[in-house]
């Protein structure tokens, strides 16, 4: 006797489709997909779009600074004149004039560029691996290994954040090296919370409990269910983290615990200040400045867009 | 500690309001979503005569509790909402913000599924229901405070519990307070959406004769806005059925429910399981919802129904009256009886899932 | 409720007990020990094995920890190289400094930031409000305290001349040391660096919230009632407060970090710029005992914090 | 329990029998937690509990929210530690098992739950669904797979070829529902446990769904354990039930029985409560009048055992009540 059964609902392909055919075209699937899409909801918005423009913009120069550099950033320039290139305004020679030591203020800018990619990159690389980790631990295998982490993070999260930096940085030596790891020392904690809640969530899922149900280990719940939803926080937290470590980096680098090998533009401010020049020149302050505002702020209206479209509590109807 | 008020000395503080008459006509309510227009709801007429009780029943997605928040105004934005919605005569959908204000309460109340949220997290319950009081009426917080009291009294809530906040309450005690704040302004209308779905069926029981009670003791109208249509049956005098954005079948609930004139209807019933006499077959409406934002031509439970014809594919059937009070939107109303008999039996619903 | 306050008193002695002990052990780490420089500049072997006995840095690791740990317990907190004088001496009397622009430069961002994030919460979704609001906020987040100070220090003291923005200007006596109107002109351009730092993350914060609330069934039966639509949005607000004010515990140990770079640019004699200078000159105990009181500072506030969302959200159980 | 339901508990050959079940939670542990001294609080879920559960046969658990019959049901298919008593599947002793002994249970006893919105993992398509407790039992043909996920989608009478590929935001409710269905089937289970399949349905569904457990308990043989909330719907799949109330049952028996005849007071209550769609039918509510406590627990909680075992009487054949008030 046949059963009632819902329809199928309106025909698609129609009752010709084979089963077969059907079952073989969904073996094939992307692991990127939620990336793609991700990036396909970025691109609609306009602000997003922007911030994503500036952000390639800038890491291609940091690529290029070696080649698009007309001088050596550290040299010490002289006028046609022979003298000192002094704090010289703009001009064709310098685009961006000069500093107080006769550096060229464009060079410096090029392979600041380079230094606050490098720092925010590898120490972002870092954050996201240790704060997925700690997150998923925590959150999956809850009990006493959460409460261990959880209680950790807490202490951590009351540690003021600059000050631990600039003590630490002092004594272990300013190098980039160093401002990376102390970068990472800060940034894990928020990042395994997050990771973590996202894992508290998605491990109560109805379907998480099907699959244990099933039979499955908890890799296989890790890797099949949890991942995929924690993959896109945690890429959010990395995004997030890279601006954190430039912004570290110039905090420190302003307050003359930089790398004195790597010239960043943090340090161009630390010299424009403590040459008094904060005040005459100009353009030996804003291009770094505008650089870094440019730079943190696009990255966090990608992190906010990207937000905004994944939480389900804020999207609209 | 003021006196206790006994129950029917209660009403007395609470401001004298007569039952109010509502007459809903040509409601339509759209959205515009990414896919397209989707109508959610699709003309609705609706009518409550002062003192009566409406059961506005229907299954998930039939746009039953747009209708209700039609009426209160409290859709989105976004919504678009064309129509009359009268009550005593003024037509709520064309009030400025400060006329919806004004009878918003006094005339016209809402009763909501209170699973958690219904009530604000971070006050007290007693000053959630002052804030209504004081909103209306020119009274300070302590005398309306009272009020509250008093409602609490009528609800069967200890009157200290005011002092609580939302989480101290269980589900059921939630339930009663959104009961006693619907009735802080004595309102001529109450508007009950889902009151009871989320409670378990003893207390849904005890919470839905309450209302009943109150509703009748008060004289207040009321729209109760379910899916459950064996509640209606034993809470509302009229019914209205709703499938789709359209009502397909109103009138006295006796009538409705005893002899349907509407394919729907007797699906409806004949898939309810019920507890008393004999355990009868359990038969499911086969099919889906069709789809809102394509509504097909004709009427709209066509492609689930078992007595569909051509005509009933093509030609959108209108609301006849069959009975007293009775409006039923089938084109075979004569053929009722028939449908009711074969209806009954489950192969007339049988659908061979590959040939639908 | 006591217990609950006597709860969170203690895990903030335990917070304060960990930043001790990653303080020593950090010090510790240190290549040469502190007297080394002093040593550069002449200081003989037997004075120097004094100066080591008596900041406790002799014996084993064990009895250095012990030593440190009754020193602070006894509010020593070593003598400042540069100094010459109890390092305790030196801080103290910046711990007001800071406080004054700590404290308004906070507040005012907070609530400035929480008014605006109502307004931009409460907006059409996805109109102009809202995109503006968000996207300014966003943007301001991303400039750097310093650059924010810098510019700040540009346009109103270097350009338009209305406020100086160097130093605490002169202070009075006793009682009226901190009502004088070159303190006050003084203070003025730091605490609105602080208040502008501070603000777009409770913005956000607040719009977050409000935005998530506006969808809460309760507020719809708030709306029902027939109250103002202004009264409605106090309710969204009301609730949203509760995610800013757990926001603000990771966000006070970020925000320490404003606070120390504002001083810095303007010279604000503070217990971070301190910090600062005592850093590049390498003067550890000044150093320590700055980021201590930094520290303690930080605890003190989420202690504050955590009695005010207990007060405010009636769901938090003393227990 | 020796003077318990006697010959209504034994089954020649029953597929799932419990014997005293118990599971309690412990809620506010942790480290901190027990440092600061705070003792945790001990939650009653399940309270002492014996069933059996034959071939073909479908059983059913009636309580409200709280009488702890989803933890029953969870703990069954081990989602949850029993605390005590023991669980035996066809004669062998399953209550401790774990590593591959417990692999091997899973895929003898499966779960349907409640929600079907929740219980499919929106990334993946049906095709996947249906198949991932193939994958997790190392099933690791494709095409054997896709036979065996095509076999169980016609069983539920889900047209293969036009649902494979799609995702769950694609269906309805109840075809959700029968997708979880075919996942719970398709390693040839002999137990199931519907935790509440239709609760979250509309009615006008709700019986195909009710329909194809009972239809798939006698073709496949399988030992339904069905838990509800609404005795009504137990009637048209179920012989026998079973009515739970604070982690203990109060009632055993014959479905219509019970149903005619409710032996213990809080049965009575939960049957009184049901609304009744027939408008002829002049039922009487009870208690229209609000407990004055204002507490939530039905009067039923007054009325109830207060033995520490409970003591079973035969009212009549087949029907069983704990501690009756009569």
């Amino acid at each position: 006797m046949a059963e009632m059964v819902e329809f199928p609902g309106p025909g698609r392909g129609g009752p010709t489709r084979d089963v077969l055919e059907v079952w073989a075209g969904t073996r094939r699937r992307s692991g990127l997909a939620p990336f793609v899409d991700g990036l396909r909801l970025l691109v609609r918005d306009p602000f997003a779009l922007v911030g994503l423009v500036i952000i390639a913009v800038f890491f291609l120069v940091a690529a290029l600074s070696g080649f698009l550099a007309p001088y050596d950033p550290y040299e010490a320039l002289p006028t046609p004149e022979g003298e000192l290139a002094r704090l010289e305004t703009p001009s064709g020679d310098h685009w961006l004039g000069t500093t107080a030591f006769g550096n060229d203020v464009l060079s410096q800018l090029l392979v600041g560029t380079r230094v606050a990619f490098i720092v925010g990159i590898s120490a972002a690389i870092v954050v996201g691996i240790i704060s997925t980790l700690l997150g998923l631990l925590s959150g999956y295998y809850g009990r006493y290994v959460d409460d261990v982490i959880m209680r950790a993070t807490d202490v951590a999260l009351s540690i003021p954040t600059l000050p631990i930096a600039i003590v630490a940085v002092a004594i272990l030596g300013a190098s980039l090296r160093n401002i990376i790891l102390v970068v990472v020392l800060l940034f894990w904690r928020n990042g395994a919370r997050i990771v973590r809640s996202v894992v508290l969530t998605e491990k109560e899922k109805v379907y998480v409990q099907a699959a244990r149900a099933a039979g499955a280990s908890h890799l296989y719940i890790m890797r099949v269910h949890i991942l995929p939803n924690v993959i896109p926080v945690a890429f959010l937290w990395m995004t997030m983290s890279v601006a954190f470590a430039i912004l570290a980096e110039a905090s420190l680098s302003f307050i003359g615990l930089g790398d004195p090998n790597a010239m960043s533009w943090g340090q161009m401010l630390n010299l424009a200040f403590t040459e008094g020049s904060i005040r005459t020149a100009w353009w030996w302050v804003l291009p770094p400045s505008l650089c870094l505002v440019f730079l943190i702020s696009s990255i966090y209206v990608v992190g906010r867009a990207w937000e905004e479209k994944t939480n389900p509590r804020l999207r609209r109807r | 500690m003021p006196a206790q008020p006994t129950a029917t000395a209660s009403a007395a503080p609470i401001s004298d309001r007569p039952p109010v008459s509502l007459r809903v006509s040509g409601l339509r309510v759209g959205y515009r979503v990414e896919q397209g227009h989707l109508r959610a709801v699709d003309g609705v007429d609706l009518e409550v005569n002062p003192g009566e009780s409406l059961g506005l029943v229907g299954e998930s997605g039939c746009g039953k509790s747009t209708v209700g928040k039609a009426i209160l105004r409290l859709l989105p934005e976004d919504a678009r909402v064309e129509g009359r919605v009268l009550l005593d005569g003024d037509d709520v959908l064309r009030m400025s913000a400060r006329q919806l204000r004004q009878i918003r309460w006094t005339k016209l109340a809402l009763v909501t599924q209170s699973a958690m949220n219904a009530l604000d997290p971070v006050y007290r319950i007693g000053d959630q229901i002052a804030e209504s009081i004081v909103a209306h009426e020119d009274l300070d917080r302590r005398q309306a405070w009272r009020r509250a009291e008093e409602l609490f009294t009528l609800v069967g809530i200890p009157q200290e519990r005011l002092r609580d906040y939302p989480h101290q309450f269980s589900g059921g005690m939630r339930q009663r307070a959104v009961i006693a704040m619907a009735l802080s302004l004595n309102a001529g209308l109450l508007l009950a959406d889902e009151p009871t779905t989320a409670l378990d069926s003893i207390m849904q029981d005890q919470v839905l004769a309450q209302i009943q009670r109150l509703q009748r003791e008060l004289s207040r109208s009321m729209i109760l806005v379910t899916h459950d249509i064996a509640v209606v049956a034993e809470t509302c005098e009229k019914v209205a059925v709703m499938y789709a954005g359209r009502i397909t079948e109103s009138g006295p609930t006796a009538a409705v429910l005893a002899t349907p004139y509407h394919p729907y209807t007797m699906g409806l019933r004949n898939a309810f399981p019920t507890i008393d006499g004999d355990r009868r077959e359990l038969i499911s409406i086969p099919g889906n919802l069709p789809n809102l934002l394509d509504p097909p031509t004709g009427c709209r439970f066509a492609s689930r129904c078992p007595f569909s014809t051509d005509h009933c594919r093509e030609v959108d059937p209108p609301l006849i009256e069959v009975g007293p009070g009775h409006l039923s939107a089938c084109h075979y109303p004569d053929q009722a009886a028939a449908f009711r008999d074969r209806a009954a039996q489950r192969s007339t619903w049988t659908t061979d899932p590959g040939g639908g | 409720m006591r217990a609950y306050i006597v709860r969170r008193l203690m895990q903030a002695v335990l917070v304060v007990f960990v930043v001790i002990t990653l303080m020593f052990f950090l010090f510790r780490l240190m290549p040469a020990d502190p007297t080394t420089m002093l040593v550069e500049s002449g200081l003989p072997e037997q004075a120097r094995q004094d100066l080591l006995e008596r900041w406790g840095l002799t014996g084993s690791l064990a009895d250095q920890y012990w030593s440190y740990l009754t020193n602070l317990a006894t509010g020593d907190f070593g003598t400042s190289f540069f100094y010459q004088e109890p390092a305790w001496n030196v801080l103290a009397p910046l711990i007001l400094n800071t406080l004054w622009i700590a404290v308004p430069g906070m507040l005012l961002g907070a609530l400035i930031g929480c008014g605006l994030g109502v307004v931009v919460g409460w907006a059409r979704r996805g109109g102009p409000v809202e995109r503006a609001g968000i996207f300014l906020a966003t943007f301001v987040r991303g400039v750097p305290s310093f650059v924010l100070g810098i510019f700040i220090l540009m346009v109103f003291s270097t350009w338009l001349g209305w406020f100086p923005g160097f130093g605490i200007g002169e202070l009075g006596d006793g009682f009226t040391r901190y009502f004088t109107w070159s303190f006050l002109a003084h203070l003025i351009l730091p605490v609105m660096t602080l208040a502008i730092f501070f603000l777009p993350e409770n913005l956000l914060l607040m719009r977050t919230g409000v935005v998530e609330n506006r969808g809460e069934d309760y507020l719809e039966l708030v709306r029902a009632k027939g109250v103002k639509e202004s009264r409605v949005a106090w309710h969204a607000a009301r609730n949203s407060l509760l995610p800013v004010i757990t926001w603000l515990f990771p966000a006070l140990a970020e925000t320490v970090a404003g606070i120390v770079i504002i001083e810095v640019v303007f010279s604000w004699p503070g217990i971070g710029r301190e910090l600062v200078l005592a850093v590049n000159r390498q003067d550890y105990p000044i150093a320590q005992t700055a980021f201590f009181l930094l520290a303690v500072m930080i605890v003190l506030a989420n202690l504050a914090a955590d009695l005010v969302y207990a007060k405010l959200d009636p769901r938090v159980s003393y227990e | 329990m020796d003077d318990g339901p006697g010959g209504w508990l034994t089954m020649a050959s029953p597929v799932v029998e419990v014997q005293g079940l118990v599971k309690h939670f412990t809620l506010g542990g942790g480290v901190v937690a027990s440092m600061l001294g705070r003792s945790p609080r001990v939650v009653k879920a399940v309270d002492g509990v014996d069933l059996t559960i034959g071939r073909s046969e479908v059983f059913g658990l009636v309580g409200e929210s709280g009488s702890g019959k989803s933890t029953l049901g969870m703990t069954l298919v081990k989602l949850y530690q029993p605390t005590e008593g023991s669980i035996s599947f066809r004669g062998r002793d399953v209550t401790r098992i774990a590593g591959s002994a417990l692999k091997t249970y899973r895929k003898d006893a499966q779960i349907i739950f409640q929600d079907p919105y929740g219980s499919l993992n929106p990334r993946l398509s049906v095709a996947q669904v249906v198949e991932e407790p193939l994958r997790i039992h190392g099933v690791s043909d494709d095409a054997e797979r896709g036979t065996k996920v095509v076999e169980a989608l016609d069983r539920v009478r889900v047209p293969a070829a036009e649902y494979l590929d799609r995702y769950p935001h694609e269906l309805s409710g109840g075809l959700r529902q029968r997708i979880a269905i075919a996942r719970a089937i398709v390693l040839e289970p002999e137990f199931i446990v519907a935790d509440e399949p239709v609760s979250m349905l509309d009615v006008s569904i709700q019986a195909g769904i009710l329909e194809l457990l009972e239809r798939l308990s006698r073709e496949l043989g399988l030992a339904v354990l069905y838990v509800s909330h609404d005795i009504a719907t137990v009637r048209y799949i179920c012989d026998r039930v079973a009515v739970m109330y604070l982690g203990r049952f109060v009632e055993y028996g014959d479905t219509e029985t019970v149903i005619a005849r409710p032996g213990h007071p809080y049965t009575k209550r939960l049957m009184a409560a049901v609304p009744s769609v027939d408008p002829a039918s002049q039922r009487t509510r009870v208690d229209a009048h609000p407990d004055p406590s204002g507490s939530d627990t039905a009067g039923a909680a007054t009325e109830t055992c207060t033995h520490e075992e409970p003591h079973w009487e035969e009212v009549e054949p087949e029907h069983y009540v704990a501690c009756p008030l009569h």
